[in-house]
């Protein structure tokens, strides 16, 4: 299946892009997807904390919801989502 | 006026106050703006020459406007906008453009304070700062 | 921008977003607008069609400039600015205009609240209601 | 001695006029001035109370400054004295 992920702020710095399509197997979870993306001991200590769990400053979105409020990093990805990564808002 | 949303730098005039009476119910007594601009001294008060500023504009926009919307019914106002700008900043200019109009400024005042709050704390867009020595930050990155 | 201060109505040209932003100094981060308008609804809700404004001019421009300077001191604002308007008035047309400006909104927030209950409880001038029915009354006369 | 008197709000309406220029002899005291102008039933109830003392929302100002915090009706006028009398305030 496709998905698109989307970077903003720091992290689209940290990605290297606004923007990456990737092909995955049915049935990753964002956990998965996490992490075949933090491919980099700097990307996965931005993202991660010691225990390995997602740390609280990082956003997670799916199709626009807050994966928070789905299952977590156990959210199920499907053909098509775009997941957004991103960090604390700051507006202006 | 335009709707609430993310606009790009100079994409949007920035309405007069005839502008906004024109366009105001007739029940408006009170009308309350504010407007967020790039400031000189940014994160531990290094000197800043300039912003950028990066939006996910769709989710952006659906969360101003559940922003309004919310507000508006909340304390019966006539008018709640808010406009939030993207692009590259330089000290002194706008940012971001706020404006309430109900009845009364007890109902203005509080809406204002909330619109402000709510943008600040819940869209979807983030700020990198240039300082004078040349060094950049995204700040709470 | 011109003075703080009494002025007939259509005097003086209402300030753009720009006019305003011109005029900062370069720690501003927050900008405040209060524009007080005339409200379709009057005393013991009667429906108004206008409004007279008068002023003891020389009394309420001393008072004006005194709520101004002590305001912009207390909350250390870079600005801070009080428009009263006199004449004669139909409804949605703005009697007044404050603006505050300094480097947080924690500043400007309670600065532009203290102006308004200031100048409305301070300021010589007073207000005659004209009704739709034909009545006319001075307000707090 | 002359001294102008004004007049703001509904008082310019009840005393008939904005502005008076009045001729007084020495020694006249806020007090005497407002006798000498609530000359009718009703100026006198707008101004006085029932046992003759001046109604809290009235303001006598003597050239700018507040009666009562001078000597209040007993302030005495002196040549070219501005008095002003003022409803309660109802800025816009």
């Amino acid at each position: 299946m496709k998905i698109k992920v989307k970077f903003f702020g720091v992290f689209r710095e940290l990605f290297g892009g606004r923007e990456r399509e990737i092909e995955l197997e049915n049935g990753f979870y964002v956990r998965d997807l996490l992490d075949l993306l933090c491919d980099s001991y700097e990307l996965r200590e931005k993202v991660f904390d010691k225990s390995g769990r997602l740390k609280d400053y990082v956003t997670i979105l799916k199709n626009r919801s807050y994966t928070q409020s789905l299952k977590g990093v156990w959210t199920e990805l499907e053909e098509g989502d775009v997941v957004a990564i991103l960090p604390p808002v700051t507006g202006g | 006026m335009l709707d609430s949303g993310i606009y790009n730098k100079g994409e949007m005039d920035m309405p007069s106050v005839d502008d906004l009476l024109s366009e105001l119910p007739k029940d408006s007594g009170a009308i309350m703006t504010f407007i967020g601009v790039v400031k000189e001294v940014g994160k531990d008060d290094k000197k800043v020459i300039g912003l950028e500023i990066e939006s996910y504009d769709e989710y952006a926009n659906f969360t101003i406007k559940n922003i309004c919307d919310e507000i508006k019914e909340k304390y019966g106002l006539s008018l709640a906008k808010i406009y939030h700008f993207k692009g590259s900043f330089k000290v002194g200019e706008p940012l971001v453009l706020v404006i309430v109009a109900g009845r009364h400024r007890k109902q203005t005042f509080p809406a204002l304070q909330e619109a402000i709050e709510r943008y600040k704390k819940e869209l979807a867009v983030w700020k990198k700062e240039f300082y004078v020595d040349g060094s950049e930050e995204w700040i709470g990155g």
